[in-house]
Order: structure tokens, then C-alpha cells, then sequence
């Protein structure tokens, strides 16, 4: 009998034995420096983290931030950006020349601007570049960045058919000149975004027509580019390899000779692969890792503000949503800080506007509030005197750890300061998408990334009917607003129209504004010329390894 | 008369023969005890599941959290009392869902051979390789918009759920059982018995399907992890459980992200459900050894 | 035993029709498209987005051009990696799932009989717990668990392996011992089950009052009939396997066609849904297709006709 | 002496105890003797056999030993068993259905023997295979060593067992109830068969059996078991003529050809004893119709009482 016993414990020892070795990964973080030690050997070959799969390597079809990586390697827009502030600096374009009402740009081009196989880089590619990116039949996603331009709408809509009337126009081979609906301070870094970029027309002919999508001219041997990288291979699911393009005009300043782009998808597997030495630069940080790495080895992680907002949709047409004391009472009661402090830890900010501070000098002056007795007010004034009566309602989010954890922690804000109870709700990625179009929704969370540095990109999502305004809101005089700071160039005057904007924006909170994105990566020390950019852009000509 | 005394000393038989096997023994004990904990849970602990510390955060076993906390500063002990709730709910419906069919489904189709198993195990192939995350969804937003009045929705969803797990998990079930039921059909007592005139319902029922039980059990006690584990999975799709409840297979899911960081998020929920499951297994060997009619014989 | 695999293979043709058939309703119902995105596309743009995929096509239009690209053997372009057709991908990354899948099954079956044999032969001994309960922790330790904790311990601690990657033999090692591990128990636990069935038969008293040695009791008289439920699961179990798995691919950053399975569905890819279902409907068809046949090989009363 | 047997025990650790299976038996068979055990179902008559050749399961404990040919087949070295097993000692069992292999050919099983203890080749194996199913009755030789178990009848089966039996023509064949499954014209064949052969060879069975008329027609000695003891042995003829123990003698009347037509069929009253508890008594006592204060209390052992004859009952009544 008592061998029986033993067997038992024989049976449940060898159960617990695994589990427990795994309370002993608790070495050092970081483990060795990748591609040998620091000194002048360090072979010139960077190997970066690159989230998934690219969807492709066009820039006219792309819409990504895996894809940005990529293509700002391959090609070279007429601008390029200063590795620390992302301000325009020449690139394609030797320099540029602005009209006094700030609506038409002349460019030159450089001399010795080349693409990969040797021809010169001209004002007329960059005319066929733009007519593609917006002609109707490729439908490039991205083609409203380009509406700014002259007719550009109008002839992707096919209003105009004749080209020629965009205002964009090749004054000889090395002379560009674009003519701007309005004034657009913001024009120049918007140059930097791969709708932008300019293609190799004679590879696109080669292997099809002008606007078809998905041409064999992106594959290695095929893609012809400007860039400082050209594409070397191509592995699916496993990583794209760019070597160093000798054909640049600025060849000389690049010190790296290739750059790998890794297709880890899970944060957890590229985390790993940093450790093991075998990445220089990551493209996330795990959640969980966030803390060990601020305490352990702080100089490995690297943080920069981002430009975006992380908010909650109320929908305005659901009650008791309908109802703004609500929306506010709902908003105020929520401990922003405590949720970047201790839910996301990696120094992301609460969110007190829409629009991130300091966004092209922009920065609002109206604020969101963490007020509980304001809040309770406001309840108890919209017929829910601590909380009595509320509906309730259900908090949709698409499946994320991070996305859960927030959701968690408000219901329990929302739970304990305004006794009112939260259904949370989490669904796959595109039955949320789904919803949230549909209007099928109460509350849901939302991420904004600003496509340029300017208050535009976030302040014009909420005009009524806007593509993105999943809100159902619409406020006549907060479009008015909008509508005004695009018509002029006067930056004080355009500043002040979203001032009002974003005033109205926040007292009426179709939105809840919750924390400002950063990015997040771990860096090996050996990398040089990578720095913590609002856009998260790394311009690898100044990058190296030592 | 004869036959019934017979079939209850059987079974009588049976549970004695169970109740003497101390590993099956302790197996059923140590599950009682679980459920018992998971049944009791708001009365053991102080904590409520959904109970946040932020300031707290993630820290390990300690006098006040027996099991540590979350990242959210939740207490572990009570979310696994809470969480095997679910995940013995989950592992006993669905697995049932999916013996029942599977059992039933691979014995019909293997005793009855010819065109009847050829389409019945056609449509297995089938269930086989539909995209099962897509069957999720569709099932998910199918009965999202449906108002259901008579029970309650959290329950609903668990409902779909043990639909949706059940009806992948009996195929292979269903694919072992009619391999076993092809062996014995040919073998002389099902002969005998179909010379005797049996029905054929009772042909399957009392005699081929005891007969096949080892391999019933062995896969059953197998379902029942994976099950489990199913169960995060699809409340990833969106179906199963919200948050803030949470079941074994979720706490598990969380832990092993955090595993370096936070160790004590997987290992207790890992505990719980390999214990879970060992006690199962040791249960179900002895159920096997209880019924199976040779082990009898032997003496 | 040829008529009836041609059989069985005229039957497999209606069997993928319904397959093909119920997916392609299956994922038009399912909500969210191919081209949704937290970024709406203007509607002009989608509409033109889905005429280029030919999805503002009547469904039984797109239906019936599905089926006859398919047949010649294409399977469309993919909606998510535009740059490239499900022909490619698929050829990409099947033959490294494939590798992958047949490390893992061998390991799995290794492993898994020789313990389900060791178990099945002294049962209630040492030599019965003591790999049964490996195999126990085998089933209740996801791959998710075991994966990153090899990782932790034989490529980040003591460095064996490397962490990441499909270049070297020795990278194949962890996913294989990954992925087999839990099949390697299912097997494990079978077998043994299988075993006592058959060495409780009448026919091995048979065989030892014949002066046959254990060991040849075990692999001439036992195994066939004790292998019979293994072989029932390995069926699916192979297909499964060799399709590729969508976690261990996730961990240890493996180029493999997992992915594709579980992410054609959350992207809604639907010629990559449509291929990748077709593909494993094909597997299916094949490996249960083999098993019925290896069972009648094994097992003279099951006749194949 | 071919085989002896000496105070040979048996139990078995089961869920509900230890069943004493056999108790200090002690047996002995000559060259071309034959040798019948008869008994109820359940008296121990093939553990005894299953015993003495090492094919009981792991659960089961033996002492005792079993010589043959010098070698003590219970204490020795399972490769020295098994030397001897299929080679110069063949067992046939009472279920050729269950006891064939259905997974391996015929003829696979049949000259399994003959290549596991002679050095012969495979054709020449699968020669002499199919001399030795011919020689049991069974036609298209060839043919049916090709094919599997489940292709043939019971008696075909049966016929197959004794052929694979007698292949290595064995000094010694231990025949468990071999007619048990067959019909009547069947039976008469098989017994006859072995018979013949034994006589041809000068091979020594034993025979098991629960059937008399069987024992009366095939067997020189006859030793009857009950609750794993021997309760009495002789001579066919004297033990059917003179049975000295009750029980002996109840399973003679039980013999349907020797009562009287009309009559209700004779049964011994009672059922056998449950075998985890031990008496010291004669185990028969509570069926017994002639018990005696004594009978409880007075171990078992055999005592003559007559030419060649033992009985363990300590009355040996005469009949």
C-alpha cells in the first residue's frame, strides 16, 4: 500500500519540475553583441526587427509601417528627413523654391540623382510617378496624401482626365514644379511618405501597364530604385535583404553595406532573437518586458514619443452615450496617469487632447479633466445619481493583450468612481473593424497615428461624415473650423481655427482621449545614427554599426 | 431477472473495484476538492476576481496573495478559483458534446460499413478541413445580435462555446472508434449476438461500445487539455469568456508571455490544470480497469 | 485494394467540392473584408480595390472563376501579400511546414512508441508512471509553454541552439521536439492502451508457449493489432502536422505555412483561405486515405472493399 | 519421467485479494502416456498448465518446480524455458479463435517454431508447414497457409493449432480442452488425430478436460482437481469404476450418456468454493453429501487406495 502512495509522487514530482525551471530565466537581460564586439571589424550589416510579412514593396499600393521601413530604404522622395528632427532636407531635390503665397513649389533635382540601373533621375519621372499614384485604375489606397496638389482629387476621381491639369508639372528634366490647392505648411514632410516616392517608369512599363497593381517589378533582380539600398533578395515570411547601392549620389556618406529585415511577427520571438545577439534593432517591446529592461539595462530600450493617440468611440447615437454629461462624466472619471504608470510603464503619456502636444507646434489648449466629483455631477445631472438607473453599455476592443488591459482597468474605474457597470466585449480583429463601420458599437477603443506632423492629420477625422468618423458625430461649427485652417496658409490664424476645433471637440467628447503612443524599440549599443524620431523613421544612411 | 441482477452487479462491481484502485481514488478525491474550490471560491478569499491594485502590480506568492498577483495587481489564487469554473465547465461539457458524437458517430458508421460509413466518414474529411476560425466567427456573429431572453448571456456564449469546441473535437474520436469497431465486429460475441437477434441499437450500445472503451477513455482524458486550451483560443476570436473573468486556459495564455518576468502567472494555473488532469487520468485508468470486462475475467 | 483507392479517390472529388464550396460561403459570410483596415479606404477606392480582385462580381460568378483558375492550377493572387500569388507563398513555405512536420511526426512516433510500448508492457510498474506522466505534462503543457521555455534554456541560457531562424540542421532540432512533443504523448498514451488491449489477447499466450522471445512477442505478435488506434490518429494528426503549425512557427520564427492558415482567416484573404483549404482538404483526403489503408494492412479483417 | 510437477502453488493478487489458484500440486506424466486433468471450470486444471510453462501474466505468483528433461522450468532462466517451449514441449489451447494470431498469416504462425528452434530454411519451413496441415485433415495446403485466421472454420482452426503444435514434434503436448469449441463429428476427428500422432511418436499429453467420455477414450491416467488441489488420481478404469472421492464420483454421475433417459440431469449441488479464502479442510465439505465432523478440521493430503490409486478424501468412501 504504501508503494502505492510513493507512485502517486512519483507520478505528480516530474509535473512540477518544468514549471518550476521556468522561474529561472532570470539572467542578465541582454546576453551578447550581435555581429562580434565593438572596434572597426564590426561587419556594416544591420539586422532589424520588422514585424510581419510587407504586403509588397510598391509604394503606390502599400499602406504600412513595415512597408515604410522597407521602401524608404529602396527609394528616395524629393525631400529626405534630418535623422534627429525628421526636418526636410534635400534629397532627390538638390533644393526648392516657395511661391509667396505658399501654394507652389519649384524643386531641382539633382545633377547626379540616379536610380539603381544608372539611368538619371528626372522631374518627368516624378510626374509618371505622381499620374500613377493617382490615376483611378491602380486605386493606391494613399492616394488622398496627394490631394493636396492641384486637381489631384478631381483626377482621381475622374472628374479630369487630363493629367496635364494636376498641378504638377516637369519644367525640364530637372526642374519639378507642384502647384498646392492652398497654403500647406506641412507640405514638405509630407513629401517623406512613400505615396510620395518616386518609381522607375520604364521598370513599371516593363512589367505591365502604368496603374496595375502588383507587378512583378517589385521582385529582387526587377526592382529598380533611387535609393540608398537596392533589393538583394526577397525571402517570404523570413526576411528581404538590401545591399548598399553604389549608384547613390550620397554613396559615399552610407556606411552600412546591407540591411536585413527580419519578419518576426510575435514581439515575444523578436525579443528573444535580440537577446540571442541576432537583431540590432527591434520593432516592439513585449508588455511584460518593459520593466526588466528599465531596471536591468535601460540603455537597451529605446522610447520616443510617437504621433498618436490612443482614445475610446462613443457612439452619439447609442443612449445613454447620446447623452454628452455622460460621455463627460464617463471621461473624467478615468485615472489617465495610473494607466500609463502602471499598466503600460514604457513612459507613454495620459492623453488630456486629441491631438498630441507639440504636433508641428501645434499644441491644444483645452484639456480633459480627472475630476470624480465633477464626474459624478455630471452623471446624477443626466438622471444616473450615483449611477442608478445607468444602462450600462458593452466596451468593444479587437483582441490585444494591451487592448484588455485597459479595458479591464477603466470598467473598474468606471466601476468604482461612478458605480456604473461595463460589459467588455473583445473581437477578432476584422469582425471589430466590422462593428465599429457598421456603428454596432457602444464604446470601443481606437488608435489614431498621424500620417504627417500636423494638427490636420488628427483634427479632420471628426468632420461629419468624415471616412474615419465612426463616431456618427457631427458638429456644424467644429467642420466650419476645419474647413478654415485649410483654406490658408497663415499658421497663427490656422492654429487658432483648430484651437476652437479641438475646444468643441473635447467638451463634447465624441471621443475619450486616453494616452499618447510611443514607440518602442531595443537598440544594441553598437548602433549609431538611430534616434528616437516622432514618426519613428530611421533614415539608414546615417546609420552604422561600431 | 437474471439480466438485471446481472447488469447491477456489474456495475456495482465495477464502482467496488474503483473505489479499492487508490490511485483512481485519490484522482476523483483531488478532483472533488478542485471543483470544490472552484465552486466555493468567493467564500475562500477575500479578493474578488476582478479586484485591481495597480500601485501593486505583479508580485510573487506572499502571506497576502497566496499565488501572487497580475500585472493589474489581481489576486491569483482567487482568478484560478474562479477561472477552473470555467475550464471544468468547458473540459466536462465540451468533452461530452464531443464523446457523445464522436462515440456515437464512429461506432454507427463502423458497424454499419458500406455507403452508410463511406459518407459518414466523407463527412468528417469535411468537418476536418473547413477553416475552423472562420466557423468561430461566423458562429460568434451569428448569435452576437441574438436577444436572448430565457438565459443569460454570459451563459449564452458559454453555450456557443461548448458548440463550437464540441464540433471539432469528435472527429478524431469518431475516426478511433470506428477503427476499434471494425476489429471487434467481426469477432464472434457480436456475431453471436447478431445471430441472437439482437437490435442493432443494442448491439452498439451494450456491446460495442463497452468494448471500445479503452481507447474511449484514453482519448477522452487526452480532449480534455486540449479542450481547455481550445477554449483561450477562441476567447481570442471573441468567443467564450470576457474579461475580467477569466478561465485556466487565458491565465495560462498570459502566463506564458510573462513566464521570465512573472513565473508565478503560469505556474500556478499550469498547476491547477495539470493537476486537473492528472487526477482525470488516474480516474479514468481505473474507470477503464473498473469496466473492463477482461480485467474481471482475469481473476 | 486498387479499386478501392480509386474509389476512394473518386470520392475525395465531391468531398473537396463541398469542402471548397462551404469555405467560400463560409468566408464571404464572415464579416470584415480583405481591404478593411483601422484606416477606412474611400469607398471609391474599395470599390475599385475589390473590381481588381473581381469581387464586385455575383458571387456564383466569382465561384465558378475560382473553380476555374483552380483547376489549372492557379490559385489567384493574394489579397493580403499582394506581391505575391497563394502559388508562391504556398510554394515558399510548404516545403519548410513539410520538413518541419516530418522532424516532428518522427520524433512524435519515436518517442511516442517507445514509451507507449515500455508503459503497455508492465503496467502499474516504474516503468509504466514514469513515462506516462512525461507524457501527461506533454499534453498539459501547450506548445506555447514548452517552446519559448526550451528556448530560455538551451539557446538563451546555455546556448546549443540559436534562438531564431530555419538555416541550420541544429534549427531544426527545438521546433521539431516542440511541435512532436504533444503528439509524441497522444501516441505515448495509445499505444500503451493499445499494447494492454492486445497483450491481454489469448493469441500472445499463444505465441509464448511457442518460445517466442518478449521482445519478438512485442514487434510480431503485439504490435500490429496495438497500434491500430495510433493509427486511426495519426491520420489528421499528420495532415495537422505537416500543414504546418501556426505557434511553433510564431516562436521560433520559422518561414513555415502556418501562419498562412491561421492569418488568412484574420485577414480575410480569401484566395488564401480558398488555397490553403483546398491544400489541407487535399492532405486530409490523403493521410486518412493511408491510414485506412495501413489499418487493413495491419488488420486482415478489414477488408477493402 | 517426461514432466513432473512438484508441490506446485499459484495465486493471484487481484483487486479482491489473492486467489489461490493452485495449491501444492504435485503431477507426473511418462513418454506416451497420456495424462488427463478433469475438474470444474475454475478448479485450477489449466492455471496448473499455464503455470508450469511460465505463461502466466505478471500478476500471478508461482513456487514449486516443474523438471523436464532436467531442466526446471519454473526456476530457470526464461531463455532456457523458451528453448524448450514450442520445441519439445507444445501446448494447445481450448479457443483457436482467440488464440490464433488474426493479424499474422497461417503460415506465418505454423513454422514460427520451426524457425525459432531448427535451423531450416524458410521454404523448406513453409514445406514441412504444409505437410503438417495436410497431416491434420486440412486440403489446399498451399493455398491456406497464405491466408489469415479469420478465413477459416473453428475446426479448421483448431486443426491449425494442433499442426502448429506438433510441427516440432514435441516429446511432450499439453492439450487445453482442444475440443471444447468443435461440434461432435469434429471433435472425433481432432481426438483421433492426436492420438494417432502420440502413438506414432511416443509423445506423452496431458490432457485437460471437463468432459469424461473424452478422458475414458484418450487417457491412460486421470487426475481430477478441485479448488486447485488434486482430490484424486489412478488409472482411467479404476477411478471410473471405483471413485473414491465424492467429488470424483459426482462428476461421473454428472456424465449425461450413463443416466438414465427421462431422468432430471445429475448436477453436484453447490458451487466451487470461492477461491481467495483458504481452508484447511477439505474444500469440497460444503458440497459434500457424505461430510463429517472431521473433514473440516484434517489437512489435505493423497493417501493410496489401491493399485496406483490416490484420493485426498479421508473417508475414501467405497462406492
Amino acid at each position: 500500500m504504501k508503494q502505492r502512495f510513493l507512485s502517486i509522487r512519483q507520478y505528480l514530482l516530474p509535473a512540477l519540475i518544468p514549471l518550476l525551471l521556468c522561474s529561472c530565466g532570470r539572467e542578465p537581460v541582454f546576453l551578447k553583441s550581435p555581429a562580434g564586439q565593438p572596434g572597426d571589424g564590426v561587419p556594416q550589416i544591420l539586422h532589424l526587427g520588422n514585424g510581419a510579412e510587407p504586403k509588397a514593396l510598391d509604394p503606390h499600393v502599400v499602406t504600412g509601417v513595415t512597408e515604410h521601413n522597407i521602401i524608404s530604404a529602396l527609394l528616395e522622395g524629393l525631400v529626405t528627413e534630418n535623422p534627429k528632427t525628421l526636418e526636410p532636407q534635400p534629397g532627390a531635390a538638390e533644393s526648392w523654391t516657395v511661391s509667396d503665397d505658399g501654394t507652389v513649389y519649384t524643386f531641382l533635382l539633382r545633377s547626379n540623382g540616379k536610380w539603381s540601373n544608372g539611368d538619371a533621375v528626372t522631374a518627368p519621372d516624378f510626374v509618371f510617378s505622381f499620374e500613377r499614384m493617382l490615376s483611378p485604375g491602380l486605386s493606391a489606397e494613399y492616394a488622398e496624401m496627394l490631394f493636396v496638389m492641384k486637381n489631384a482629387a478631381a483626377f482621381h476621381e475622374g472628374r479630369v482626365t487630363d493629367f496635364s491639369q494636376v498641378g504638377v508639372r516637369a519644367v525640364n528634366d530637372h526642374t519639378l514644379e507642384i502647384t498646392l490647392n492652398a497654403g500647406t505648411p506641412y507640405f514638405l514632410s509630407m513629401l517623406n511618405h512613400y505615396s510620395w516616392y518616386p518609381v522607375h517608369p520604364p521598370t513599371i512599363l516593363k512589367h505591365g501597364k502604368m496603374d496595375e497593381r502588383h507587378t512583378p517589378w517589385t521582385r529582387p533582380g526587377n526592382y529598380v530604385g533611387n535609393g540608398v539600398f537596392v533589393l538583394d533578395t526577397w525571402e517570404v515570411n523570413k526576411e528581404i535583404v538590401v545591399k548598399k547601392n553604389p549608384l547613390h549620389w550620397d554613396a559615399k556618406i552610407v556606411r552600412l553595406e546591407a540591411i536585413h529585415f527580419r519578419a518576426i511577427e510575435k514581439a515575444l520571438t523578436e525579443e528573444r532573437a535580440f537577446r540571442a545577439g541576432d537583431l540590432h534593432v527591434t520593432s516592439t517591446v513585449p508588455l511584460d518586458k518593459i520593466e526588466k529592461y528599465q531596471q536591468n539595462s535601460p540603455e537597451l530600450l529605446m522610447v520616443s514619443p510617437y504621433i498618436g493617440t490612443y482614445y475610446y468611440l462613443f457612439n452619439v447615437e447609442q443612449p445613454p452615450l447620446d447623452d454628452g454629461r455622460v460621455r463627460k462624466a464617463l471621461s473624467m472619471s478615468i485615472d489617465r496617469a495610473a494607466i500609463c504608470t502602471h499598466v503600460l510603464k514604457a513612459g507613454q503619456l495620459p492623453a488630456y487632447h486629441f491631438v498630441p502636444p507639440d504636433t508641428g507646434g501645434y499644441t491644444s489648449q483645452a484639456r480633459v479633466t480627472y475630476d470624480i466629483a465633477a464626474a459624478k455631477k455630471l452623471l446624477a445631472a443626466a438622471g444616473y445619481p450615483d449611477g442608478k438607473g445607468f444602462p450600462g453599455f458593452e466596451l468593444l476592443y479587437n483582441t490585444n493583450e494591451s487592448h484588455r488591459k485597459i479595458a479591464e482597468v477603466i470598467q473598474q474605474m468606471w466601476q468604482k468612481n461612478l458605480n456604473i457597470n461595463v460589459v467588455l466585449k473583445n473581437q477578432e480583429w476584422k469582425v471589430y473593424l466590422d462593428s465599429t463601420q457598421q456603428g454596432d458599437f457602444q464604446v470601443a477603443r481606437a488608435g489614431w497615428i498621424g500620417d504627417y506632423v500636423d494638427p490636420n492629420t488628427f483634427l479632420d477625422l471628426w468632420i461629419t461624415g468624415g471616412g474615419n468618423n465612426r463616431t456618427r458625430w457631427s458638429n456644424g461649427d467644429y467642420d466650419n473650423f476645419i474647413a478654415s485652417a485649410a483654406s490658408t496658409s497663415d499658421a497663427a490664424v490656422r492654429f487658432e481655427a483648430f484651437q476652437k476645433a479641438e475646444t468643441i471637440l473635447l467638451d463634447e467628447l465624441p471621443i475619450m482621449p486616453i494616452y499618447l503612443y510611443v514607440s518602442l524599440s531595443l537598440i544594441q549599443p553598437g548602433v549609431r545614427g538611430w534616434y528616437p524620431t516622432l514618426l519613428d523613421h530611421h533614415p539608414y544612411k546615417y546609420v552604422y554599426l561600431e | 431477472m437474471d439480466q438485471i441482477d446481472k447488469s447491477t452487479s456489474l456495475w456495482s462491481d465495477a464502482l467496488r473495484r474503483l473505489c479499492r484502485n487508490r490511485l483512481a481514488l485519490f484522482g476523483a478525491v483531488f478532483l472533488l476538492l478542485i471543483l470544490l474550490l472552484s465552486a466555493f471560491a468567493p467564500w475562500l478569499t477575500p479578493y474578488e476576481y476582478f479586484e485591481q491594485d495597480l500601485v501593486l502590480g505583479a508580485i510573487g506568492p506572499c502571506r497576502e496573495h497566496w499565488f501572487g498577483t497580475d500585472t493589474l495587481g489581481r489576486d491569483l489564487f482567487t482568478r484560478v478559483s474562479y477561472g477552473g469554473r470555467i475550464s471544468l465547465l468547458v473540459g466536462a461539457c465540451a468533452t461530452s458534446v464531443s464523446l457523445t458524437i464522436g462515440v456515437l458517430w464512429g461506432t454507427i458508421s463502423g458497424y454499419s460499413g458500406g455507403h452508410v460509413d463511406r459518407v459518414m466518414m466523407r463527412v468528417v474529411d469535411i468537418m476536418y478541413a473547413l477553416p475552423f476560425t472562420i466557423f468561430v466567427i461566423l458562429l460568434m456573429v451569428c448569435f452576437d445580435d441574438v436577444e436572448v431572453r430565457w438565459i443569460d448571456p454570459q451563459l449564452f456564449t458559454l453555450l456557443l462555446l461548448f458548440v463550437a469546441i464540441g464540433a471539432v473535437e469528435w472527429l478524431t474520436m469518431a475516426r478511433i472508434v470506428r477503427g476499434q469497431v471494425l476489429t471487434l465486429k467481426q469477432q464472434a460475441f457480436i456475431e453471436a449476438a447478431v445471430t441472437l437477434g439482437l437490435s442493432r441499437r443494442r448491439i452498439i450500445l451494450r456491446h460495442l461500445v463497452p468494448n471500445v472503451l479503452g481507447p474511449i477513455i484514453v482519448y477522452t482524458t487526452l480532449t480534455i487539455p486540449s479542450v481547455m486550451l481550445l477554449e483561450a483560443f477562441l476567447s481570442f476570436l471573441g468567443l467564450g469568456v470576457q474579461p475580467p473573468m477569466s478561465s485556466w486556459g487565458l491565465l495560462i495564455n498570459e502566463g506564458a508571455d510573462a513566464m521570465e518576468e512573472y513565473p508565478w502567472m503560469l505556474i500556478f494555473p499550469g498547476l491547477f490544470l495539470s493537476a486537473a488532469l492528472f487526477s482525470l487520468n488516474f480516474l479514468g485508468d481505473g474507470l477503464r480497469d473498473a469496466l473492463d470486462p477482461k480485467s474481471a475475467r482475469e481473476q | 485494394m486498387l479499386r478501392f483507392i480509386r474509389s476512394r479517390l473518386l470520392e475525395a472529388i465531391p468531398v473537396l467540392f463541398i469542402i471548397a464550396t462551404l469555405t467560400f460561403v463560409m468566408i464571404r459570410l464572415a464579416p470584415g473584408g480583405p481591404f478593411s483596415d483601422e484606416r477606412n479606404v474611400s469607398p471609391a477606392t474599395l470599390a475599385k480595390l475589390e473590381a481588381h480582385y473581381h469581387l464586385d462580381q455575383p458571387l456564383p460568378v466569382q465561384y465558378l472563376t475560382w473553380w476555374r483558375k483552380t483547376l489549372t492550377g492557379d490559385l489567384g493572387p493574394s489579397m493580403r501579400y499582394g506581391a505575391h500569388s497563394v502559388n508562391e507563398i504556398i510554394g515558399h513555405t510548404l516545403p519548410v511546414s513539410l520538413e518541419l512536420g516530418i522532424l516532428a511526426i518522427t520524433f512524435a512516433l519515436v518517442i511516442g512508441l517507445g514509451a507507449g510500448i515500455v508503459a503497455g508492457l508492465k503496467p502499474n510498474t516504474v516503468t509504466d508512471y514514469a513515462p506516462m506522466s512525461l507524457a501527461m505534462i506533454g499534453i498539459c503543457i501547450p506548445t506555447f509553454v514548452i517552446g519559448p521555455l526550451l528556448l530560455l534554456l538551451f539557446a538563451l541560457r546555455w546556448q546549443i541552439f540559436s534562438v531564431s531562424g530555419w538555416d541550420t540542421a541544429t534549427d531544426r532540432i527545438l521546433p521539431a521536439v516542440t511541435l512532436g512533443a504533444p503528439y509524441g504523448a497522444y501516441i505515448a498514451r495509445l499505444t500503451r492502451a493499445g499494447m494492454l488491449e492486445v497483450l491481454n489477447q489469448d493469441f500472445i499466450r499463444t505465441a509464448r508457449a511457442k518460445g517466442v522471445s518478449e521482445f519478438r512477442v512485442i514487434y510480431k505478435h503485439a504490435l500490429k493489432g496495438g497500434l491500430l488506434p495510433v493509427i486511426a490518429f495519426l491520420g489528421p494528426a499528420t495532415a495537422g502536422l505537416l500543414s504546418g503549425s501556426f505557434v511553433v512557427e510564431e516562436i521560433f520564427d520559422i518561414p513555415g505555412l502556418g501562419q498562412h492558415f491561421v492569418n488568412a482567416a484574420f485577414n480575410r484573404d480569401y484566395t488564401m483561405i480558398m488555397g490553403t483549404v483546398l491544400l489541407y482538404a487535399v492532405m486530409i483526403v490523403v493521410f486518412n486515405l493511408l491510414v485506412d489503408i495501413v489499418q487493413a494492412a495491419l488488420n486482415p479483417r478489414l477488408r477493402l472493399e | 519421467m517426461l514432466l513432473t510437477i512438484d508441490n506446485l502453488h499459484t495465486t493471484f493478487s487481484t483487486h479482491r485479494g489473492t486467489v489461490h489458484a493452485v495449491n501444492g500440486l504435485s503431477l507426473s506424466v511418462a513418454p506416451g502416456e497420456t495424462l488427463g486433468i478433469v475438474g470444474e471450470s475454475g478448479s485450477g486444471k489449466s492455471v496448473t498448465c499455464y503455470s508450469a510453462l511460465g505463461l502466466l501474466p505478471p500478476t500471478a505468483t508461482t513456487t514449486g518446480h516443474a523438471w523436464f528433461d532436467g531442466v526446471d522450468l519454473l526456476n530457470c532462466r526464461a531463455v532456457d524455458r523458451r528453448r524448450l517451449l514450442g520445441n519439445r514441449i507444445a501446448m494447445i489451447f481450448q479457443d483457436p479463435m482467440t488464440s490464433l494470431n488474426p493479424y499474422l498469416r497461417v503460415g506465418d504462425q505454423l513454422i514460427e517454431p520451426l524457425r525459432l528452434h531448427r535451423d531450416i530454411s524458410r521454404p523448406a519451413a513453409e514445406a514441412r508447414a504444409a505437410e503438417a496441415l495436410r497431416e491434420t485433415g486440412i486440403h489446399d495446403a498451399e493455398r491456406r497457409l497464405r491466408q489469415y485466421p479469420h478465413e477459416f472454420s473453428g475446426g479448421m482452426q483448431q486443426r491449425v493449432m494442433i499442426a502448429m503444435a506438433l510441427i516440432t514434434e514435441p516429446a511432450l503436448l499439453i492439450a487445453d480442452e482442444p475440443t471444447t469449441a468443435l461440434d461432435v463429428t469434429v471433435q472425433a476427428q481432432i481426438l483421433a488425430l492426436i492420438r494417432n500422432l502420440q502413438a506414432t511418436r511416443d509423445m506423452g499429453v496431458v490432457f485437460i478436460t471437463h468432459d469424461l467420455g473424452i478422458v475414458a477414450g484418450m487417457c491412460d491416467r486421470v487426475v481430477v482437481m478441485y479448488a486447485g488441489h488434486i482430490v484424486e488420481t489412478g488409472p482411467t478404469p479404476a477411478l471410473f469404476e471405483t471413485p473414491r472421492h465424492p467429488y470424483t464420483g459426482g462428476l461421473h454421475k454428472s456424465l449425461p450418456a450413463i443416466q438414465q433417459r427421462g431422468a432430471p440431469l445429475y448436477t453436484i449441488p453447490g458451487n466451487p468454493p470461492d477461491m481467495t479464502e483458504q481452508t484447511s479442510g477439505c474444500p469440497f465439505l460444503p458440497r459434500c453429501a457424505r461430510a463429517a465432523a472431521e473433514c473440516g478440521a484434517a489437512p489435505m493430503h493423497l493417501e493410496p487406495v489401491g493399485q496406483d490409486q490416490w484420493t485426498a478424501c479421508i473417508r475414501r468412501q467405497c462406492p
